[in-house]
């Protein structure tokens, strides 16, 4: 694993987010929530540090982290691309909605582009059926998708 | 806000609010009171209802035609999303879905203005524990 | 300005469409321009009015007369009798099926009962960011009498009266679960609502807390006084930020007006509410996953007994309700348990809310008492099947649940009902299908579904569904034999008869399901080789049909891996070695002549 | 307690309110099937997640099968045990199980000793029906564990020893459904992480997912190769449980066997690391008394409670979670490495022999001994004082290997100098021997009189934390017991905040201290086995003619010939270590 280097200013409000919940360990979610938005993922040293700042072990952390599928240990996309894969969206198409954004960035799913750009990634209902087949980019929700609309998507973000 | 110190306060707060509210719904000067509701739910927002409701905010600022506003929950039409609901004073209350930014200079322009019915009306076919 | 004193509302849905709508409308438009009613009496196209078997349905604004079946050559009649003379047509009328007797203002037709909004009541009508609104419309009302004028057992007894029981999924008795938590001895306890919706196509919790978040919590906080505890969780699922927004809005607000916070009316009781997010493990919508959860743990189901109202949140008594079930409450303390009671039916009393999503028209947030029937609900409220296309299938229960098909369209929906069917009533996805959704893919996607959210704890679980998926994947790729299916079911039956938690007691449905209603689909996959469905990929053909083939090349010129050969104006052929099955041949030929065997 | 009545197929059964079922089945002699389930009696955990479904029965009145091991009796209970239900249903679990589980028996470490391997073999099974994907991951050795985790089932009994038992939370539970499994964190190797290598999750888990580092060929390797002299030493712990890898009861003392065998096998010399034992008494009760004396006189420089050293997994523990208290326990290596020590230049000297050329090997009940051999430390110009550590279970190999008749071998004697032994050296195999041994002697020579009651029940005993006071002619020497280490961050915590009141701390990583050593034959959950084993080392310590330490000829004859005075310069020199700050670093 590479190492990555965390700024100091960062770190500091890493500790204020964990210091916000106490530093209280059965608050770890809602820390990993706020460690989320302040680095946009997870990296190993976050979680190093959640885990000393919450006396608990770091294969504890890192045990959590990888249960829950909201948190990832790898940086999005700048703009990250989900297909809603919820049952209304499936019946009406979206798994090849998908596989046409895999096919036309060339990434499976939870990778990003090389230049950094997208993300793929599936999500489990956004509550939007009614617009079935759904896929947001940031949080950009785009209805009624077709096959045909993918590759217009991607070129209203290139 | 005051607190409610006990359910009395509770109680004569809501009589005095639910007058508020019919004083509203009952007066004769249309222009000044329509009011409308858009539907402003996750799946609504991700329709437009946003868009929806500050162009139908503008407007009517635009046409110096007071109404009321506001957002509220799912109304369940996720079908025809944005949704929003109209209601000019005395008249029952009547929903539209799709309502995006073309529907909603119509609803303006037709219903609000000239009282006339647009197309696409939702009809509200259920009950409430109060309408039962 | 104009205004119009009578409006004629045409409905305009798919169903009423297809019988005629749109050629009424001309006529009633006709016919009110030969009367010269241009400038009084408007005809108005409408959405669909959900009683499409008893379409085209035409309304008369104002006095509300509901006509149905009208034809085209009733339009004329409608005009000049019901608006020129004030006199109803009254073979328009609806009929009573009940006593034959005809009814003539809508709002007297049971048909208006077939939606009854309770747990939904101010979802559409109220801001909910508003706390004013919600106190406009009896809001807290229901928590001032609980904690001013009853005792906890009274107000158990209530709700134990009113039959309601848990919307999450199982059906547990809430006053009963009220009752056994009340019942524990401890210093702390706790109320969490259950907000952590994930259901595929399930959207209604996240709908109540966006337009309603103010019932939850009074509900939550009639729960606390009841049980005796202080504090109250809301676990809700991080995907929600806007329910999240709201809430958050809402329990400001509600502090602020001092309905939660410390001794609330003046009384002993102080309750106040705070947020737990969820972090995408379906999981956790089992109880006991749910507290692990909240305790910053891994979202592991724990073995019940110790049931979370006697050990739950930090080793203390808690009382886990979902959202909808917290929100029947205040309107049952409101309006009486007899009330409530007298919905539904003899053992699932009250309403219950639907996502309805799939291959159907009306495809939205529906509330109907126990009892109605699926017919009633795609039918008639959902208003049929997409583009004319014929019923196939309705999963309720998401992964949990099961497939049933048109022979349990006539079954009235309760608890026991659906998990008699083989289903069971999930938190309250519907997700219609059509004969284009193939029943074996339909379990093979809910499979998937379960073995990635699958905790790993349990074996079966772990192992027994990832093998079911597999077992599926083999079946729609046409490489399953005969005993497949025996292997099939019985791990299905063990993975359902020895799992550790809900999720893997449950999982197996989707497969079950299936198996039973629509045994010779997977009879075709593994004997025939041939997905009836025509969806399975690897089970496709595509073949071009000499005779409607008229040779414009242009198929052979988009096939990818040059499968397509044939002369310019001479029947084209498809080699099936080579075909890849992209199916843009398919797409692209403009004269039907390609065909999925 | 409340008595609960129900009926186990049929058979009606009383047990006391609390019950499993499985433990009530026991009563009537039904034993239900478990796999995940380990009930650690004696250390006080039991691990019983639910999770394989193995251990599942039929409850009258409930809808699904429940499982045994986790399923509290009631009064009324009907239990069936092994309907057709009931056996269909173990029985496709187990094919389950299997499924995602390589088929390398034949080859594999656990082979003959595998939990998993016993119970498919009890519900007969064959084949299996259910093929598919199987879990693969890398695999990860460390000095002392490998881990194979394609043979996990996810018990969870090591993550339950690693994070609950010894507190050290280096394992937990990684990922979810069919992709979880135990790991360190960021899946990182074992030995990047804070592993002390105390080997529990070894000894508990039921397969071949983790092992020990098998240096057996090295060893057979050294014994072949001509210019090599191979000596050995045998760990105390060692003698009280190889029978049980011969079919012997445990508790059984081997002591002679073992001797011969080791000699059968080609060591030049068998030795004792109970010898080294007593030289280990020597050194820290020197300190102890040194320490003690000075901060009996007021010096406030002086560290008290003084700790023992000597189980390499509890420095490992200490080193990575307490850096900043590196000065708290004795700088006295332990006997393995004392051992090494003196025979590496001593014994070389007398046995004209090049250090190079002589190979010492180790057998001991330890995994992290074999980490702590390999201490750069421990070398001299990269040649370690211990070349190889075998565990119980490796040797158990070797004389198999060797075709020796283990149980009609005659008894032989260890080798000297370096294999004469007292009682005190024996007794370091148990919790509390250590600090008994070490109290014989701080006794005598703190006091100058003869200690007349050598045995000191009041430090005996099962219990994770115990203390005691020892009557030091008036003095009321306050003396702390830990085992598991677990317990010992109990007391660790208490020494960091000052309130500990202990003189003197002993602490053994293992439960039940070195005859509970993850290198033991595998006790299958059963912890009678290490009180039997205790009971055993005890027997032989009171059949020892010396049972003191300073007392042990040889001994003397090398502080005399070699070594000057206890805690002297080239005691301290050979003897005495020091310790490393191994907390992982964090912003």
């Amino acid at each position: 694993m590479t190492k990555i280097k965390l700024a100091d200013s960062k770190v500091t409000e890493l500790k204020q987010v964990c210091a916000k919940f106490d530093n209280q360990k059965n608050e770890l979610i809602n820390i990993l929530h706020g460690a989320q938005e302040l680095f946009g993922y997870l990296p190993a040293e976050v979680q190093e540090i959640i885990a000393q700042q919450l006396s608990v072990d770091v294969a504890h952390v890192y045990g959590v982290v990888t249960f829950y599928s909201f948190f990832s240990m790898s940086p999005k996309g700048e703009h990250p691309i989900s297909v809603c894969m919820g049952t209304a969206c499936y019946v009406r198409g979206a798994e090849k909605v998908l596989d046409e954004f895999k096919r036309i960035l060339n990434v499976k799913i939870g990778e990003t582009t090389p230049d950094g750009k997208f993300s793929v990634s599936s999500l489990r209902c956004v509550g939007a059926c009614g617009l079935a087949p759904v896929v947001t980019v940031g949080s950009k929700v785009y209805g009624r998708v077709t096959i045909e609309e993918v590759q217009q998507i991607i070129n209203e973000y290139q | 806000m005051a607190k409610v110190k006990t359910l009395e306060d509770l109680k004569r707060m809501r009589e005095s609010l639910q007058s508020e509210l019919s004083l509203r719904e009952n007066s004769d000067t249309p222009e000044k009171l329509v009011q409308i509701k858009v539907s402003m739910a996750t799946c609504g927002i991700a329709s437009g209802a946003k868009e929806t409701m500050s162009f139908i905010m503008e407007e009517l600022y635009r046409r110096k035609i007071d109404a009321v506003v506001t957002q509220t929950g799912c109304m369940g039409y996720c079908h025809s999303e944005p949704t929003i609901e109209v209601q000019l004073p005395g008249a029952d209350p009547v929903v539209y879905g799709n309502v995006k930014k073309e529907r909603a200079q119509l609803i303006i322009d037709q219903h609000i203005i000239a009282g006339k019915l647009v197309d696409g009306i939702i009809p509200g076919i259920y009950s409430t524990p109060d309408n039962k | 300005m104009a205004k119009f004193k009578n409006h004629i509302l045409v409905c305009a849905g798919t169903g009423c469409r297809a019988s005629e709508g749109e050629e009424i409308v001309q006529e009633l438009k006709t016919a009110v321009s030969q009367n010269q009613l241009e400038n009084e009496v408007q005809v108005v196209r409408t959405g669909c009015f959900g009683f499409c078997e008893k379409g085209p349905i035409v309304k008369m604004i104002p006095d509300n007369t509901f006509y149905t079946q009208v034809k085209t050559a009733d339009a004329k009649e409608i005009v000049e009798e019901h608006i020129i003379k004030g006199r109803q047509v009254q073979r328009l009328l609806y009929e009573n099926p009940e006593d034959a007797t005809r009814i003539s203002d809508s709002k007297h037709m049971n048909f208006y009962k077939k939606q009854i909004r309770i747990a939904l009541r101010n979802c559409g009508f109220i801001n909910p960011e508003n706390i004013n609104e919600y106190v406009a419309r009896d809001g807290y009302t229901a928590l001032g009498k609980v904690i001013t004028e009853m005792t906890p057992e009274d107000c158990i007894d209530i709700i134990k009266q009113s039959g309601l029981r848990g919307r999450g999924g199982g059906g547990f008795p809430t006053g009963l679960k009220w009752e056994i938590t009340n019942k524990v001895e401890s210093a702390e306890k706790y109320v969490v609502c259950n907000a952590d919706e994930g259901d595929p196509g399930a959207f209604m919790d996240r709908s109540i807390l966006e337009g309603d978040p103010h019932s939850v919590l009074e509900a939550m906080a009639i729960c606390g006084y009841c049980i005796e505890a202080s504090v109250g969780l809301i676990y809700i699922r991080a995907e929600y930020p806007l329910a999240i927004q709201r809430l958050k809005i809402a329990i400001e607000q509600a502090r602020d007006l001092g309905v939660i916070g410390d001794n609330i009316f003046g009384t002993e009781f102080s309750f106040d509410v705070e947020i737990r997010y969820g972090a995408g493990a379906f999981v956790c919508g089992e109880e006991t996953s749910l507290i692990q959860s909240m305790e910053g743990l891994r979202g592991e189901p724990t073995v019940k007994p110790p049931f979370p109202s006697v050990k739950g949140y930090m080793g203390k008594p808690t009382n886990v309700n979902n959202v909808e079930t917290f929100a029947n409450v205040p309107v049952i303390i409101n309006k009486g348990a007899a009330w409530f009671a007298s919905i539904g039916t003899e053992k699932s009393k009250g309403t219950k809310v639907f996502a309805l999503a799939g291959k159907i028209n009306n495809v939205g947030l529906i509330e109907v008492p126990m009892g109605t029937t699926l017919r009633e609900v795609i039918f008639d409220i959902g208003g049929g099947i997409k583009d004319g296309r014929k019923f196939k299938s309705v999963q309720t229960g998401g992964p949990s649940g099961g497939c049933l098909t048109e022979k349990h369209l006539d079954v009235p929906i309760d608890y026991d009902n659906l998990l008699e069917s083989g289903s069971m009533m999930g938190s309250g996805g519907m997700i219609v299908m059509d004969e284009d959704d193939c029943m074996v893919s339909v379990a093979k996607f809910y499979l998937d579904f379960t073995v990635e959210e699958s905790c790993g704890k349990c074996a079966p679980c772990r192992i027994g569904n990832k093998r079911l998926y597999e077992i599926l994947d083999k079946i729609t790729k046409g490489k399953a034999q005969f005993e497949d299916l025996d292997n099939l079911r019985n791990l299905a039956n063990v993975i359902k008869d020895t799992s550790l938690c809900g999720l893997g007691q449950t999982s197996p449905n989707p497969v079950l399901s299936t198996m039973d209603n629509f045994p010779e689909e997977y009879l075709a996959h593994v004997h025939q080789g041939k997905c009836p469905a025509k969806q399975c990929k690897a089970l496709k053909e595509y073949v071009i049909n000499a005779e409607t083939c008229v040779g414009c090349t242009l198929c052979s010129r988009v096939c990818p891996v040059n499968a397509i050969t044939g002369d310019k104006k001479q029947p084209h052929l498809i080699n099936a070695q080579l075909c890849i099955k992209c199916g843009a041949c398919f797409a692209k030929c403009k004269f039907g002549a390609i065909s999925i065997q | 307690m409340s008595q609960i009545k129900l009926t186990i197929d049929n058979k009606t059964v009383q047990v006391a309110q609390g019950t499993s079922i499985v433990d009530a089945a026991k009563q009537i002699g039904v034993n239900i099937p478990t796999l995940c389930h380990m009930k650690l009696e004696h250390v006080g955990y039991e691990n019983k997640p639910g999770g394989c479904r193995i251990c599942v029965v039929e409850l009258e009145g409930r809808k699904n099968l429940a499982p045994a091991c986790k399923t509290i009796c009631t009064e009324g209970m009907q239990v069936s045990t092994h309907t057709l239900r009931v056996i269909n249903a173990r029985r496709t679990v187990m094919e389950l199980i299997l499924s995602d589980h390589p088929a390398e028996c034949l080859t594999c470490v656990k082979s003959g000793k595998c939990d998993l391997q016993t119970r498919a073999q009890e519900l007969g099974i064959r084949e299996i029906p259910y093929q598919g994907e199987q879990s693969k991951y890398k695999e990860d050795k460390s000095p002392a564990i490998i881990r194979d985790m394609d043979k996990c089932i996810m018990c969870r009994r090591c993550e339950m020893m690693c994070k609950q038992v010894q507190t050290v939370g280096c394992l937990s539970a990684i990922n979810r459904g069919f992709e979880s499994v135990v790991a360190p964190a960021f899946e990182m190797d074992l030995e990047k992480s804070t592993c002390t290598y105390c080997g529990q999750c070894v000894a508990v888990c039921p397969t071949g997912a983790l092992s020990e580092i098998d240096n057996t060929r090295k060893v057979i390797a050294a014994l072949v190769n001509p210019n090599k002299t191979v000596i050995v030493q045998t760990a105390p712990a060692v003698r009280a449980a190889l029978g049980e890898e011969f079919g012997l009861e445990p508790g059984t003392l081997v002591t002679g066997k073992m001797v011969s065998a080791l000699k059968k096998i080609g060591f030049d010399k068998v030795f004792d690391t109970d010898f080294a034992a007593d030289l280990t008494i020597m050194e820290e009760g020197t300190e102890l008394l040194n320490r003690l004396q000075k901060h009996l006189a007021g010096d406030k420089n002086v560290k008290l409670p003084i700790l023992t050293s000597c189980c390499p997994g509890w420095v490992n523990f200490f080193e990575t979670n307490y850096p900043d208290m590196l000065d708290v326990p004795s700088t006295a290596k332990s006997p393995q490495q004392m051992f090494g020590a003196i025979a590496k230049t001593y014994l070389a000297e007398q046995m004209k022999l090049k250090r190079e050329d002589l190979v010492v090997v180790s057998v001991m009940p330890c995994l992290a001994k074999k980490y702590e051999s390999q201490r750069k430390e421990f070398q001299v110009n990269g040649n370690p004082d211990v070349d190889l550590s075998i565990t119980t279970r490796e040797l158990s190999q070797m004389i198999k290997g060797a075709n020796l008749n283990f149980n009609e071998l005659h008894n032989e004697e260890f080798d000297n100098p370096m294999g004469e032994s007292t009682g005190a050296g024996v007794i370091f195999a148990n919790t509390g021997g250590v600090i008994e041994a070490a109290v014989r002697t701080a006794y005598e020579l703190h006091t100058q009189k003869t200690l007349e009651k050598v045995d000191f029940h009041e430090l005996r005993g099962f219990e994770g934390i115990r203390s005691a006071t020892v009557d030091f002619d008036g003095f009321p020497l306050k003396i702390g017991i830990a085992h598991g280490l677990g317990h010992a961050r109990q007391l660790l915590n208490e020494v960091k905040a000052g309130t500990s009141t202990f003189h003197a701390i002993e602490i053994m990583a293992c439960p039940g201290g070195c005859i509970g050593g993850a290198g033991q034959p595998y006790h299958h959950g059963d912890t009678n086995i290490l009180k039997q084993r205790a009971a055993a080392i005890y027997r032989e310590d009171a059949g020892k003619a010396i049972r003191k330490s300073h007392q042990n000829p040889f001994i003397i004859k090398l502080y005399d010939e070699f070594l000057g005075e206890p805690c002297g310069e080239k005691a301290h020199k050979l003897l005495h270590t020091h310790y490393f700050d191994k907390k992982p670093k964090v912003k």
